[in-house]
């Protein structure tokens, strides 16, 4: 299966605009399962981390309430063409993902 | 990050996660407590030692008035502020009101923007600190029960 | 032609009459589907004078506007796109007779979607894009896919993807009399209340579009058939036409049909008729 | 439609008279005749939502042995059915009278 981490860059001088697009079902714990009746657990992303080079340039703690298939940008400084960008996360149950690119 | 790594390697299964964490992962520890808090004040309290904080003007949060989709609300915050350590996004009346912390690094600007999960109308704050202090700026967003397509 | 209605009580004697009407009344008095379509879109063009033909492919958002900031939003991103990857992948991958999708088609991979729904006259019937790939996969010795299965909606996404720009242009051909009957159906479909709401298609989506359903505005008739498939915001996943006209049927409080029933498809057809000119901008992103 | 129903319907009386007059038997009569109206209605693809399963809830209620309850069910699905007909009848031209001219 394809990458669940999609990931969108661009630059402006030396700032970086990164998009990034996450596979999760980011299920709260609250709700049903509608065949069922039985309770779906909690399964959701906790940690999303950015490195650029090696060096961390965005860490963000989560919760359920970010929705379903998560989204997120952010800028970052001190950027160029070339530089190998990385976009981690890790879940409640131990999940993990993780995607490279370059700028 | 004030937080005790205790929080991460409490039971088994954020063990595991650590162990197969990405290099990048290893940076911090998730907020539990305060992620777990029903009550905004208390989130707040856990993730910051205070829920008091300075309403400020140079903070922007761009929210929908009324929330096409409770779940998915679009938030988009920058600020204008200096020396910013961490942006939050405090929905008060979710039954978890803090959603998200980002954690700006040296470099990160002050803006970031993500999708969040409404469950009614509430005010949504975005809780801003810097190395002076805790700062916010505050929008209700009203969510509404959708028609054939909600 | 009132007698001859009377004779025939039957639900599918509507569109018989109407065809024996096609037949022998003047054209003035029997509108075919290109004299309706131009009836449609006028009647949408002067309920919303300030918004441009083209912008009806975009749904309620084109005529919802703090709506269509947020779906902007959801647009920079789309969560369709995971959809489109897989699909992209489904179709390249090839059959275990070495076949591929794509040798099952007539045209290039981006006009695969704007061919359909056609009338196949060899099956006497209409026949849609979800419709055709499990005629390919049979064909091949494959299993068919379930119609909301995440296969069939992820390949419908990718070839919706490979298709935007293209204009919808579906065709009721005049030496095709089966075609003609397929699209009668459809429109007597749609203009028919039914369920306990006793509501049809046309109720909300033609007469009181842009009034509210609840907090909802109603969206037009007009366009709905570019967009499909598309993401859910509400439910996490993306959902087929015929998904939608399930829902609706339900919402009306009628049994709604089986995806790609015959009742379905002819709709389709006269929707998708209905939206010609408009352009393909599918997969979408709805609330 | 309606010459049938209505002959139907003088059938469905004169077996329920002529029948033992156990409730069981009468009940069984009705819903039958529930279903064969709601037969017709999704034949003529007018089925309402609920319908079906009124009769399954009617069903399950008469093995519980409470007929009461059963019958009422069934008379709810019986009037939705005759509804659904209804509509499918005056549906048969009335859709024209909306088509946009």
């Amino acid at each position: 299966m394809a990458s669940k981490i999609k990931v969108k860059t661009k630059l402006l001088g030396d700032v970086a605009d990164v998009k990034c697009l996450l596979l999760h079902p980011m299920e709260t714990g609250a709700r049903k399962d509608p065949d069922t009746g039985e309770p779906v657990p909690a399964h959701h992303i906790t940690q999303l981390t950015s490195t650029n080079n090696g060096e961390v340039v965005m860490l963000a703690n989560l919760s359920t309430a970010i929705s379903t298939n998560p989204y997120f940008s952010f800028k970052f400084s001190g950027a160029k063409a070339g530089d190998t960008l990385k976009i981690g996360w890790v879940d409640n149950l131990g999940g993990t993902d993780e995607v490279e690119t370059t700028l | 990050m004030q937080l005790s790594r205790r929080l991460v390697l409490r039971g088994s299964l954020a063990f595991a996660a650590l162990a197969a964490l990405p290099r990048t992962l290893l940076a911090a520890a998730w907020p539990e407590k305060a992620f777990s808090e029903t009550a905004a004040a208390d989130a707040m309290k856990d993730l910051f030692g205070t829920d008091q904080t300075t309403a400020s003007d140079q903070i922007t949060m761009k929210v929908p008035q009324i929330a096409e989709n409770g779940a998915v609300v679009p938030v988009t915050i920058t600020t204008t502020l200096e020396d910013v350590e961490s942006i939050s996004i405090v929905v008060a009346k979710n039954p978890r009101p803090l959603a998200a912390t980002f954690e700006l690094q040296p470099g990160t600007l002050p803006e970031v923007a993500s999708r969040i999960k409404m469950g009614q109308t509430s005010d949504v704050m975005a809780v801003v600190k810097t190395s002076s202090g805790l700062f916010s700026t505050t929008k209700e967003v009203k969510v509404t029960i959708g028609g054939c397509g909600g | 032609m009132l007698v001859l209605e009377r004779r025939h009580r039957s639900i599918r004697a509507g569109a018989f009459v109407a065809l024996l009407a096609a037949a022998i009344l003047p054209h003035a008095v029997f509108a075919g589907p290109e004299e309706d379509r131009l009836d449609f879109v006028g009647y949408f063009q002067s309920r919303f004078p300030n918004v441009p033909f083209d912008e009806f492919a975009n749904g309620i958002y084109a005529i919802d506007e703090d709506a269509r900031t947020q779906w902007l939003e959801i647009e920079e991103f789309p969560p369709y796109e995971f959809a489109i990857e897989r699909g992209e992948a489904l179709w390249q991958t090839p059959f275990s007779n070495s076949s591929t999708y794509a040798d099952c088609y007539d045209w290039p991979l981006g006009e695969i979607r704007a061919a359909y729904p056609k009338f196949d006259a060899a099956r006497g019937e209409v026949v849609t894009l979800d419709l055709s790939i499990n005629h390919c996969l049979v064909a091949n010795g494959e299993t068919p896919l379930a119609y909301n299965s995440s296969e069939m909606i992820d390949l419908t996404a990718y070839l919706a993807w490979v298709a935007r720009g293209q204009k919808i242009d579906v065709r009721v051909p005049d030496d095709e009399p089966g075609s003609l009957a397929a699209y009668e159906e459809g429109k007597r479909f749609y203009y028919s209340k039914r369920g306990q709401l006793n509501l049809a298609c046309a109720d909300c989506h033609v007469t009181s579009v842009g009034m509210y359903v609840r907090a909802d505005h109603l969206s037009a008739s007009l366009g709905h058939p570019t967009h499909f498939p598309v993401y859910r915001s509400k439910l996490g996943r993306m959902i087929s036409m015929h998904e939608r006209f399930y829902g609706c049927v339900r919402d009306v409080r009628a049994r709604p049909f089986d995806l790609q029933s015959l009742e379905y498809r002819n709709l389709e057809y006269f929707l998708a008729y209905m939206s010609n000119g408009l352009t393909i901008n599918g997969p979408g992103a709805r609330k | 439609m309606a010459p049938a129903r209505a002959s139907k319907f003088i059938i469905t009386i004169a077996i329920v008279l002529l029948a033992a007059p156990g409730v069981a038997a009468d009940i069984n009569i009705r819903l039958a005749e529930a279903q064969g109206l709601l037969q017709q209605a999704a034949d003529a693809g007018y089925e309402w939502l609920e319908t079906a399963a009124l009769l399954e809830q009617a069903r399950a209620e008469m093995e519980n042995g409470d007929l009461d309850n059963a019958l009422a069910l069934i008379e709810k699905a019986q009037f939705q059915a005759e509804a659904a007909l209804i509509q499918a009848e005056r549906e048969a031209e009335a859709w024209r009278s909306r088509v946009l001219q």
